[in-house]
């Protein structure tokens, strides 16, 4: 796994000179490879390949009020083209004349094929704790494993999508809130880290590329996979801001700014996180 | 929901971005500020004890909304400082240390004021997710220096223990666009609280002075 | 046909090698679901592994094995085309088997 | 929403019973071929060790490979080989879990001493794998540090 073998050589020099220094002293630079022999032990072997298999059966299921799978939902590439489909998303869609991100394009689909309830589609994104993973969970695992090895390539053509990208570059370094948090506070310096957490510097062609081409992720903490909106509404929820709404126009420009900062990164996902 | 000392202080300012005018990003601020405010709001919904007034931001958030080598800089700066200087309420009985194992856990708690979190229970300071502090203690953050020996390497001279405080208090008295939290301007800890954590730093007893 | 089960089971040098991930909560019975209600226990206490018929692993797990269950092991023997089997047993009686071809 | 479609054979107790007994009857010939409840109830290391027969004699034939610095706890990669003669048995407890024992895995001949798993630990403490060979109980430890991660907590 790239993301885990370009870290290696660092991992094994932090972890041997905190051996040698009686104990636990952490070297105040360069320690974002704390973890490495940690995830290294993982290997291969991420349980989110469970959870795509999930996605996968729901992909072709029938259901909703129409009995209809999603396969024919058109996910930028064309209807029913999954492959590589994630790494060019989000995108602006002409038949629902905004710019989408994978999950509220499924959102899209579900209701239009499907013939669920846009509400009731979109009502409950994200499995709590000791539930089973849910329906876009399940889905986006599947379909962004669908992209792995392809160079992530978030399209900048139509006015809508450049539009999003500075949305989401204009809200990165919004500090709002009790604490004054900006997803800048944690997210624009390199080497850094919250608690012993590496922060990926998201402003930095880099670690931005690191970190969208491995999510959706596999949260280890929370066992099932969580995706980029999660991703960006469970940071609001720690900047003390009050709910980021699914699909809004906030999330998928954040997501949109994020993706054309990791252009050309081979797609990792899904990930392995804490 | 509490009261932010910038409420008061900066009062109908605060809610209109058209009175940013700092450095090099005032024309596209202004340009593009009625749309994306808008864009803010309808993307977020109250939860909890987070309400929509969050996204209401005052003067010194207004102008620190850009990237570093943005920040403000000359007067525009000085006005901010200035204004967070004025605003720190030094203990009023004088007394500066509390309890530096009370200091200690609020240094390692990182909840309050999330939506997720109780109302009811105190808030944390969370000083290590970005600080060394007590040497034994590995699991801590680099985005801030390091304080570990804090009191023993500054001594408790009546300056430093009023730098501190304000420090703790409103840190952009010193760093315009620092990004530690307000804690006492922003109400985010008590007065006791941050006397606890000032012993938690100066306390020769404190594991952060071992 | 909805596997919950990966297993990948590889001979080389007259060994086999197993590694099998399962998919199942592992609830220790102490945690608390958003409303603060707790979830009761619920994890797997038995795991048997077979090559063809033979048994070659036979595990005893408690709540403490993580969410999601990952077992690596290795067997003697085990050739190309031969059927690897893994079941379990949960603590509230339910089970799951299934295998794949080395 | 949620997507709920598990595959899994919902059985009553009885039937149960007679099932697992069926399933594990090949294990009559290895010496443990019962679930070791009263070791996985015991709260602390010694009821554990007792449990399992005794305290083990500490051993350096018990290579036991867990990372020194957990990013979670909730999920530690534990692996066991033992090159102790006649190993029939490795068990693995984590010492300061409410219930130490977390797994155990009987070897039958023919199969390789050496087991790989992923277990939860509570707090930083030793891990701790416990081999039966020849019928006695030998023993390894490897502290695990666990950590605070994150912003929120």
């Amino acid at each position: 796994m790239k993301k885990m073998s370009g870290m290696r050589w660092p991992a094994l020099l932090a972890l041997t000179i905190m051996g040698c220094a009686s104990g636990v002293v952490v070297a105040q630079q360069s320690d974002d490879d704390i973890f490495a022999e940690y995830r290294e032990m993982f290997g291969d072997d991420n349980p989110a390949e469970l959870i795509e298999w999930q996605g996968e059966d729901l992909w072709k299921e029938a259901r909703g009020p129409k009995q209809a799978s999603l396969e024919q939902c058109d996910l930028g590439l064309g209807p029913g083209v999954v492959d590589g489909a994630y790494a060019q998303l989000p995108r602006f869609f002409a038949d629902a004349g905004r710019v989408m991100d994978l999950e509220s394009r499924l959102v899209y689909c579900m209701v239009e094929l499907q013939g669920f309830d846009k509400a009731e589609a979109a009502a409950k994104p994200y499995s709590g704790r000791g539930e089973e993973p849910s329906a876009l969970e399940a889905l986006s695992a599947f379909i962004a494993g669908r992209s792995k090895g392809t160079p992530v390539a978030v399209p900048q053509d139509h006015p809508a999508e450049r539009a999003a990208f500075e949305l989401g570059k204009q809200f990165f370094y919004l500090r709002a809130g009790p604490h004054d948090f900006s997803c800048a506070t944690c997210h624009s310096q390199s080497g850094k880290r919250i608690r012993l957490q590496a922060l990926p510097n998201l402003t930095a062609s880099e670690d931005a590329r690191k970190a969208f081409s491995t999510w959706p992720g596999y949260r280890i903490s929370q066992g099932t996979v969580r995706t980029m909106e999660w991703r960006m509404g469970d940071c609001a929820r720690q900047q003390r801001l009050p709910e980021m709404k699914f699909g809004s126009d906030v999330a998928i420009g954040l997501i949109t700014y994020l993706g054309v900062m990791a252009e050309g990164e081979p797609m990792d996902a899904p990930g392995l996180k804490r | 929901m509490r009261t932010f000392g910038w409420v008061k202080c900066v009062g109908a300012a605060v809610l209109s971005t058209a009175l940013v005018s700092c450095a090099s990003t005032a024309a596209d601020a202004q340009a593009q500020a009625p749309s994306f405010d808008d864009a803010v709001k309808s993307s977020f919904k109250e939860r909890g004890q987070a309400g929509m007034d969050r996204l209401n931001r005052n003067a010194m958030q207004l102008a620190c909304s850009v990237p570093a080598d943005q920040s403000p800089t000359g007067d525009a700066a000085k006005a901010i400082q200035e204004q967070a200087q004025a605003r720190v309420v030094f203990p009023a009985d004088g007394e500066y240390f509390g309890d530096w194992k009370a200091g200690e856990k609020i240094a390692q708690t990182g909840k309050g004021m999330q939506y997720s979190d109780d109302p009811a229970e105190p808030n944390g300071g969370n000083c290590y997710a970005c600080h060394q502090m007590a040497p034994d203690e590995i699991a801590y953050g680099t985005l801030g220096p390091s304080l570990k020996g804090y009191g023993k390497l500054r001594g408790t001279s009546d300056p430093m223990l009023q730098y501190t405080w304000t420090r703790l208090w409103n840190s952009h008295v010193y760093n315009v666009c620092s990004h530690m939290p307000r804690f006492g301007d922003a109400g985010i800890l008590t007065e006791q609280q941050l006397k606890d954590v000032m012993a938690y730093l100066f306390d020769p007893k404190s594991p952060v002075n071992q | 046909m909805a596997s919950r089960m990966r297993i990948r089971a590889k001979a080389a040098d007259g060994v086999t090698e197993v590694k099998a991930l399962m998919s199942h909560p592992m609830e220790t019975g102490q945690r608390k679901d958003a409303e603060g209600n707790p979830i009761p226990a619920h994890y797997i206490t038995e795991v048997t592994a077979l090559h063809n018929d033979k048994v070659v692993l036979q595990a005893y797990w408690g709540a403490a094995v993580s969410q999601n269950p990952f077992l690596h092991f290795r067997f003697k023997g085990g050739a190309e085309g031969d059927t690897v089997t893994i079941k379990w047993v949960d603590n509230k009686g339910e089970s799951q088997s299934d295998d794949t071809k080395i | 929403m949620n997507h709920h479609r598990r595959t899994f054979l919902k059985l009553g107790g009885a039937a149960f019973g007679a099932v697992a007994t069926a399933a594990l009857w090949p294990l009559r010939a290895i010496a443990a071929a019962v679930r070791p409840n009263a070791a996985f109830e015991a709260t602390a290391l010694d009821g554990a060790y007792k449990q399992l027969g005794g305290t083990p004699a500490e051993s350096a034939d018990i290579d036991l490979s867990t990372p020194d610095i957990a990013e979670n706890g909730a999920v530690v990669p534990v692996s066991v080989t033992s090159k102790l003669p006649g190993t029939e048995a490795i068990y693995i407890l984590i010492e300061k879990n409410p219930n130490p024992l977390a797994a155990g895995f009987m070897i039958p001949e023919g199969t390789e001493p050496f087991v790989s798993v992923r277990v939860k630990v509570a707090q930083t403490c030793n891990v701790i794998a416990v081999v039966k060979a020849g019928g006695k109980l030998y023993s390894a430890a490897k502290e695990t540090k666990v950590t605070l991660g994150g912003c929120g907590g």
